[in-house]
């Protein structure tokens, strides 16, 4: 039985948007490699990264995500020929916004991953997290009434 | 009557706050507005005008009203409400016109069914009004017989350039004395006077003094709801809600669920009339376009509500949408193209 | 500027006598010198009303939203800074260009009652214009004040003086731009630290009523339906229970009009609490200047916007630091 | 009231090793909508389908999540099994319980809290689901193939072929573009118009062929299955119906002195004429800019010897337009301009000349009747130098940063040739690298050095100028790391090769996407090399990158094959998970249209009740179903949400985030 006094170590909580071509394959590929990251990044499967509005990024910390990264295919690879060009000059914009907003600049992350980078996704998830938990709780984006009663 | 030197005040709020939760107009952010008072706080007790008036105590932007925890398919109700065995407060250096404004809520929240929110909050409230010494063209509180040098009030101070003056009304007015009595000594009575007396010779100077509002009467209710100068008056309205925001009076609030881990938060926030969706109802919309909701905002305001009120108006001439409007529409302007012959 | 009024309604009661447009949008004397506020005038009777002086800040563009819908041509006075709105609403197709009659009219810079009351003036009674000082008489003592330190925040830092589109003009005297760099304020910001700056907006944005005023007021906010307003887009919230809502809306709001805002600066004009709006949209205004090339929206009405456009060797997301490269 | 089932998957231990399906499976139970939740095996097994298939029937689901492996495994196989007793494949949602968390998780309980979070979100999306239909539309079964070059001939042939109807647009007055202008081909060195020529024939033969040559596209509207394409036909002044293709006017023409470009402008042909002998279709045209009758009124000589009165000189521009189901570009290429290569002195000496003009000179059909003379003077050179990868692999900014293909090869070809036909010729070839990958092509280069002796030297050429009427060029010799000086009496350019330029006006027309050396982009690099992104048009030839004819041939045959495949539909279903504007909110701003890869998005004025019997006219945007693939860049772009993606709403995101956030 472990000292319910102890303090709980903090584990963020990770929201990742991966692109149903590559990253959310990718993703798929590093678990059919058995390529481990923390269970505590939990992925929403979209068309195309540029499917993911500012608004999906905002109501995740709201809800109380930790940590928000964007997954899509590498520029120029896009299924959809140029979804990730717009995701990638709307997401430079949103989160240097955000940064002048004062929020953490390294919350919020962008990645493209193929689906041939099974290893890069578990790498890019393990850095992340780890970058999270150093950084600590997301306090600055976070809506007080949803953590109520925890 | 009793005084305080004004290099003491800071003395008297640490005193209040001692027993009470003291709201007082501060300056955060480059604006007054009432807040919570704490030691270092830039209280501004002259400003004539908070943007948001002292009813944000009573009738709060915003207010949890319940609570519904979900675990898996059960649901408990959890009661939320300001809960009276907390400190109660006091409202500090509040204007006439806002008190005023206070006695318009009341008749909208204390009547039966009684709004129990505000009604614990408003019972736990002591309010200290100070007297306008220094009022601006935006003014017109007289033409709604209110007079800004002697508001009413639990207790009511006037300020000058050396002491604040403080006289109890009432019982919640004599036990704030009593808690504060220590720091207070007697006398005052003809500085008061006199700053009544010059205070009044400037209200008579100002422009909005003689509003005629002699034709809101209900039997005009048909003839003023018709009138063709809605469409004139309305136009440049943007249709936002700064004139209701602001608004000592008004009183109107939307009631709405937020989702949490635990379940849902339901809560109920200011709304505006002059807002598109606020007759929203499953049926469609009521009010289509901003002139329609442009007329229900001074027809409640000089008509409808007089007429349920006993000729009470809910507007209190605190001038703050004749400041605020981005676009300088207001109700004097309303008042002057509706309210009678002598306006012109 | 008396001149420029005079003309201006002699060109006014011209174009309604003549038939040529059927109403002149532009602004109606208020109760006092200084809150005129914007009107339509349909007869030359009701053109006794005009007036355009220095308080006539107000941008008058997004009238025309609705105004050009109504039957017969309207004709707009529009001051430089104006005229970008107006273009940006014209390339959203929100605004039917062939029935608008447009006149550029001279602008040397509008000011700010807010800020003429806090030089002492609180009971002001009348207002006199004389070229830089702006002469105050008020009932607790008159005065004057610098034309300078009493303008609008949108004018300190006015963006030039062309008009980018005119069917004719009045400007009878030179115009100069403002003498403040726009993006100033945004790079002392960028300065601060993460803390500082969070503070900053924490303190500014808990002043936000969530009336809506810099919304309704904006010309690129002219969506008929506001996602705030729509419960379906599942961020619609009135007023406030928590910090985060405001941040949520004005984060979003400035995100909608990137690209798009012209910094016509009346967001921060209309603000009730006086919240530097601006400082929001000017973020995003400079950030795209530095990242993909100087962009004016409303300089023309046509093309695509820095965020519905691309090139292949953009910038990544994670190595923008304020707004520049790593 | 939603009732929904949850199926969570063992995948034999796959999944049940490090999740607890069974807990998986009970906490859910307790889901508010939740009205069956059960766990089992094999959930794609034949029987764990069943299983599904009687729970929705059983307990009148109407939604379903199945806790299993990626939805990119199996999604598609239990929507089968939903569809077939009746519930909308759309109301199916996957929690991938397996590749994002059994595999990747090793602590049970850590796995197993995930999983539930999973299933839940899962269960979030699919409470708001849609039923969705894939929509239908009709398919024209009309191919047009756009440029008449061997690409466009190809496919036309093997559309054709296949019973559909194909017109061919070609904006020359001929088919048969730039291989008609070829002398051989390589590796195999038969005659470029021995085998071309009876193509271009069949073509014209072809009772299912329509060629329109001397025509332009002008205007493209409508989407995959049903493009309606306007075409410019261009004034030929020459009765395409009557003309005989006799040449009596060509040899009575006055104006004889227009250059010749079939010859690459190195001789002169009358101002009316027929390209080439074997020009399809044989029919004169002529150049407006040349005609004395048409530029000063007087002569019409042609008129009065034309036997079958086919002259018109008041023709004018006609368009026609037509229905296509699907579309070929075969726009091809154009050797670049040598203006910005000073260096090799090709505008100031006459016998510095391009490939392509080589080809002429050596062509029995070309300015010198297939005898190789220089062009200055005439005479036999005895020394030829050729210089590879001139503009191609140059990142100077002059020429153009790729490698245009066919030149080592085309080169050795040339040098071969001559060396056989003039075995007294001196060939030297400058490279940067010899690329011969392909069937035969190294051998075909090696018989070059080895049998036929020309002298390839690795080494770049600095500079080629005149001295005393021989060409000096002088280069650098990397192997042996000296610099030499060839005196020469012809030296030839490989340029590089770029797409036609009216490829772009093509591009645009069809809203298909070029990259930055104006080649047309196709869908996927790998995977899709013949499909443009804009459905229902196809890339073959050098439209779509550098080639050679095998490669060219192939992918127009590949785009024949995918153009059959469109014809054969009678309806085309259509994704049904696409872009759909709320009219009520729709701005008619025209942003979603800005950033849709397809043109699917389109602007239609609409009328809208206001209430009080009013009415308003706005504009609004229209999505094409048909042409939309369901990226969602539109709906992040719309400002007011009036924009939003059926099967991933907006509203279902955000049920997502909500639910993936609960800890």
């Amino acid at each position: 039985m472990q000292n319910v006094t102890e303090k709980k170590e903090f584990t963020p909580n990770i929201v990742a948007f991966c692109c149903n071509w590559c990253s959310y394959a990718g993703a798929d590929l590093a678990g059919s490699s058995r390529l481990s990251y923390p269970a505590n990044v939990k992925i929403i499967r979209v068309p195309c990264s540029c499917r993911v509005n500012p608004s999906f990024i905002l109501k995740a910390y709201q809800q109380g995500a930790d940590g928000v990264i964007l997954c899509g295919c590498h520029p120029g690879d896009c299924h959809y020929v140029t979804g990730n060009y717009y995701t990638r000059r709307r997401m430079s914009l949103l989160f240097s916004f955000l940064n002048y907003m004062g929020i953490e600049k390294e919350r919020t992350r962008v990645e493209w991953v193929s689906a041939a980078e099974g290893a890069r996704f578990s790498a890019v998830m393990n850095d992340f997290v780890q970058k999270i938990t150093e950084l600590g709780e997301n306090k600055r984006l976070t809506d007080l009434r949803v953590k109520e009663g925890e | 009557m009793f005084k305080i030197a004004k290099e003491r005040l800071n003395e008297l709020y640490s005193k209040i706050a001692e027993t009470f939760g003291l709201f007082i107009p501060i300056k955060k952010g480059g604006e007054v507005n009432y807040h919570v008072w704490g030691e270092g706080k830039e209280v501004s007790l002259e400003t004539l005008k908070t943007v948001k008036s002292p009813k944000n105590a009573f009738f709060p932007q915003s207010e949890n009203l319940m609570k519904f925890k979900t675990e898996g398919k059960n649901l408990e109700i959890i009661d939320v409400r300001w809960d009276k065995t907390e400190k109660p407060f006091v409202m500090f250096g509040v204007k006439a016109c806002d008190y005023k404004a206070i006695e318009v809520l009341d008749k909208v929240f204390l009547a039966d069914p009684v709004d129990t929110y505000y009604q614990s909050r408003r019972e736990a409230t002591t309010i200290v009004t100070l007297a306008c010494s220094r009022p601006e063209e935006s003014c017109f509180c007289n033409a709604f017989g209110i007079d800004a040098t002697a508001p009413q009030g639990d207790v009511t101070t006037w300020l000058d350039g050396e002491n604040l003056y403080w006289q109890a009304n009432t019982q919640k007015g004599e036990a704030l004395t009593a808690a504060v009595k220590e720091l207070l000594t007697e006398g005052g009575e003809e500085k008061v006077e006199a700053q009544k007396a010059s205070t009044k010779a400037i209200m008579e100077k100002l422009p909005f003094a003689s509003l005629d509002l002699s034709r809101f009467k209900p039997e005009n209710l048909n003839e003023l709801f018709e009138d063709p100068a809605w469409e004139s008056m309305s136009e440049a309205c943007l249709g936002c809600g700064t004139c209701t925001f602001v608004c000592p009076t008004c009183q109107c609030f939307d009631i709405r669920d937020f989702k949490t881990n635990e379940g849902v938060i339901r809560y109920r926030c200011w709304d505006s009339c002059m807002y598109s969706d606020f007759t929203l109802m499953a049926h469609g919309n009521s009010r289509t376009t901003q002139m329609q909701r442009f007329r229900q905002r001074f027809m409640h305001k000089l008509v409808y509500y007089p007429s349920q009120n006993d000729g009470l108006y809910s507007c209190v001439g605190c001038g703050r949408c004749v400041n605020k409007c981005p676009q300088k529409l207001n109700i004097v302007k309303v008042i002057k193209t509706l309210g009678g012959k002598n306006n012109d | 500027m008396r001149d420029v009024e005079l003309k201006m309604k002699e060109r006014a009661s011209e174009l309604l006598k003549s038939g040529e447009v059927a109403r002149v949008i532009g602004w109606k004397k208020g109760e006092f010198y200084h809150d005129p506020q914007p009107a339509s005038f349909e007869s030359v009777e009701e053109l006794n009303a005009f007036v355009y002086n220095g308080f006539c800040g107000a941008n008058l563009s997004k009238y025309l939203i609705q105004m050009s819908k109504k039957e017969g041509k309207t004709a707009i006075f529009l001051k430089p800074c104006d005229s970008y709105s107006f273009n940006q609403l014209v390339k959203e197709h929100r605004i039917v260009r062939e029935n608008i009659h447009v006149i550029a009219i001279e602008c040397q810079g509008k000011l700010d009652i807010e800020k003429i009351k806090a030089k002492g003036f609180d009971f002001v009674t009348e207002v006199e214009e004389n070229g830089d000082e702006i002469a105050v008489a008020s009932l607790y003592g008159n005065g004057a004040v610098q034309k300078d330190e009493v303008l609008l925040g949108k004018c300190e830092t006015c963006k030039g003086k062309v008009h980018q589109v005119k069917d004719e003009e009045i400007i009878l005297h030179e115009m100069q731009a403002g003498k403040k760099n726009r993006f100033e304020e945004v790079e002392k910001l960028e300065a601060m630290t993460e803390d500082e700056r969070f503070a900053f907006w924490r303190e500014q944005l808990q002043k936000c009523i969530r009336c809506n005023a810099c919304r309704n007021v904006c010309p690129a906010c002219s969506c008929l339906k506001c996602v705030f307003d729509n419960p379906a887009s599942g961020i619609a919230a009135k007023a406030n229970d928590d910090k985060f809502e405001e941040q949520l809306f004005h984060i979003i709001r400035a995100f909608h009009v990137s690209g798009r805002c012209t910094d016509c600066g009346e967001c921060s004009r209309v603000c009730p609490q006086n919240i530097p709006l601006h400082l929001l949209n000017r973020k995003f205004i400079k950030d795209i200047d530095g990242l993909y090339g100087e962009y004016q929206a409303g300089e023309t009405a046509e093309g695509k916007t820095p965020l519905t456009s691309y090139t292949e060797g953009d910038a990544e997301p994670n190595d923008v630091v304020n707004g520049e490269v790593r | 009231m939603q009732r929904i089932g949850v199926f969570i998957c063992w995948c034999g231990s796959n999944i049940a090793a490090t999740v607890d399906v069974e807990k998986v499976a009970e906490v859910i139970k307790s889901e508010p909508g939740v009205v069956y939740s059960v766990n089992y095996q094999y959930m794609c097994s034949e029987n764990g389908q069943q299983l599904i298939k009687n729970a929705i029937k059983e307990h009148n689901l109407t939604g379903i999540v199945v806790g299993a492996c990626s939805p990119r495994m199996h999604e598609a196989t239990f929507r089968k099994a939903a569809e077939s007793v009746g519930l909308n494949p759309y109301m199916v949602e996957i929690a991938n319980i397996r590749e994002h968390c059994s595999w990747i998780h090793k602590d049970m309980a850590e796995a197993t809290e995930k999983a539930i979070i999973l299933v839940r979100t899962a269960i979030a999306k699919v409470k708001l689901n849609a039923p969705l239909t894939a929509g239908e539309s009709p398919v024209v079964k009309r191919a047009l193939v756009i440029g008449g070059g061997i690409a466009g001939i190809q496919a036309a042939l093997d559309i054709a072929d296949a019973g559909f109807e194909v017109d061919i647009v070609e904006k020359n007055a001929t088919i048969g573009g730039r291989m008609a202008q070829l002398d051989k081909t390589f590796p195999t060195l038969d005659c470029s118009a021995c085998i071309l020529t009876p193509k271009m024939v069949d073509c014209a033969q072809h009772e299912k062929i329509d060629i329109l040559s001397y025509s332009e596209i002008e205007d493209v509207k409508g989407f995959v299955g049903n493009f309606s394409v306007k075409i410019r036909r261009k004034a030929r002044y020459v009765d395409e119906t009557k003309c005989t293709g006799c040449k009596i006017c060509m040899e009575k023409c006055p104006s004889k002195k227009g250059l010749n470009d079939f010859n690459m402008n190195l001789n002169t042909r009358p101002a009316i004429h027929i390209p080439f002998a074997q020009a399809i279709p044989n029919v004169a045209v002529i150049d407006p800019a040349q005609c004395i009758k048409l530029k000063t009124g007087k002569c019409g000589i042609c008129q009065k010897f034309c036997g079958v009165g086919a002259i018109d000189y008041e023709q004018k521009d006609t368009f026609i337009e037509r229905q296509y189901g699907a579309i070929v570009v075969a726009t091809g290429f154009k050797p670049i301009s040598l203006d910005a290569f000073n260096e090799y002195g090709y505008t100031e000496n006459k016998d510095v000349i391009t490939s392509l003009e080589l080809e002429r000179l050596m062509n029995a059909a070309g300015p010198s009747n297939g005898v190789l003379v220089r062009p200055s003077d005439g005479q036999h050179p005895k020394v030829i130098t050729f210089i590879q990868c001139v503009g191609s692999r140059d990142t100077s900014g002059c020429g153009k940063p790729y490698c245009s293909k066919i030149c080592c090869m085309y080169t050795a070809k040339h040098a071969m040739l001559i060396r056989e036909k003039y075995p007294d010729t001196e060939v030297h070839v400058f490279y940067i690298d010899v690329r011969t990958p392909g069937k035969n092509y190294d051998e075909f280069f090696r018989r070059a050095v080895e049998q036929y002796g020309v002298d390839y030297i690795k080494g770049m050429v600095g500079k080629v100028y005149n001295e005393n009427g021989k060409l000096m060029v002088q280069g650098s010799n990397l192997i042996d790391n000296e610099q030499v000086t060839i005196e020469s009496d012809l030296v030839v350019l490989a340029a590089a090769i770029e797409p036609e330029p009216s490829v772009r006006k093509v591009a645009t027309l069809l809203t298909a996407s070029i990259d930055t050396n104006n080649f047309l982009t196709e869908s996927h690099a790998k995977l899709r090399p013949v499909e443009s992104p804009t459905a229902g048009v196809y890339l073959a030839g050098v439209c779509q990158g550098p080639k050679d004819i095998p490669e060219t041939v192939s992918q127009a045959s590949a785009c024949a094959a995918k153009v059959i495949g469109l014809l054969v539909k009678d309806k085309l279903k259509t994704n049904p998970c696409v872009a759909t504007p709320d009219e009520m909110m729709c701005n008619g701003c025209s942003q979603c249209a800005n950033v849709c890869a397809y043109g699917a998005i389109t602007y239609v004025d609409k009328e809208f009740r206001l209430g009080g019997g009013k009415t308003e006219v706005r504009r609004v945007a229209s999505v094409n179903p048909a042409v939309c693939q369901g990226c969602g860049a539109c709906t992040v772009t719309c400002p007011s949400g009036a924009m939003d993606l059926k099967g991933f709403s907006s509203k279902q995101i955000m049920s997502e985030v909500e639910a993936i956030c609960k800890m």
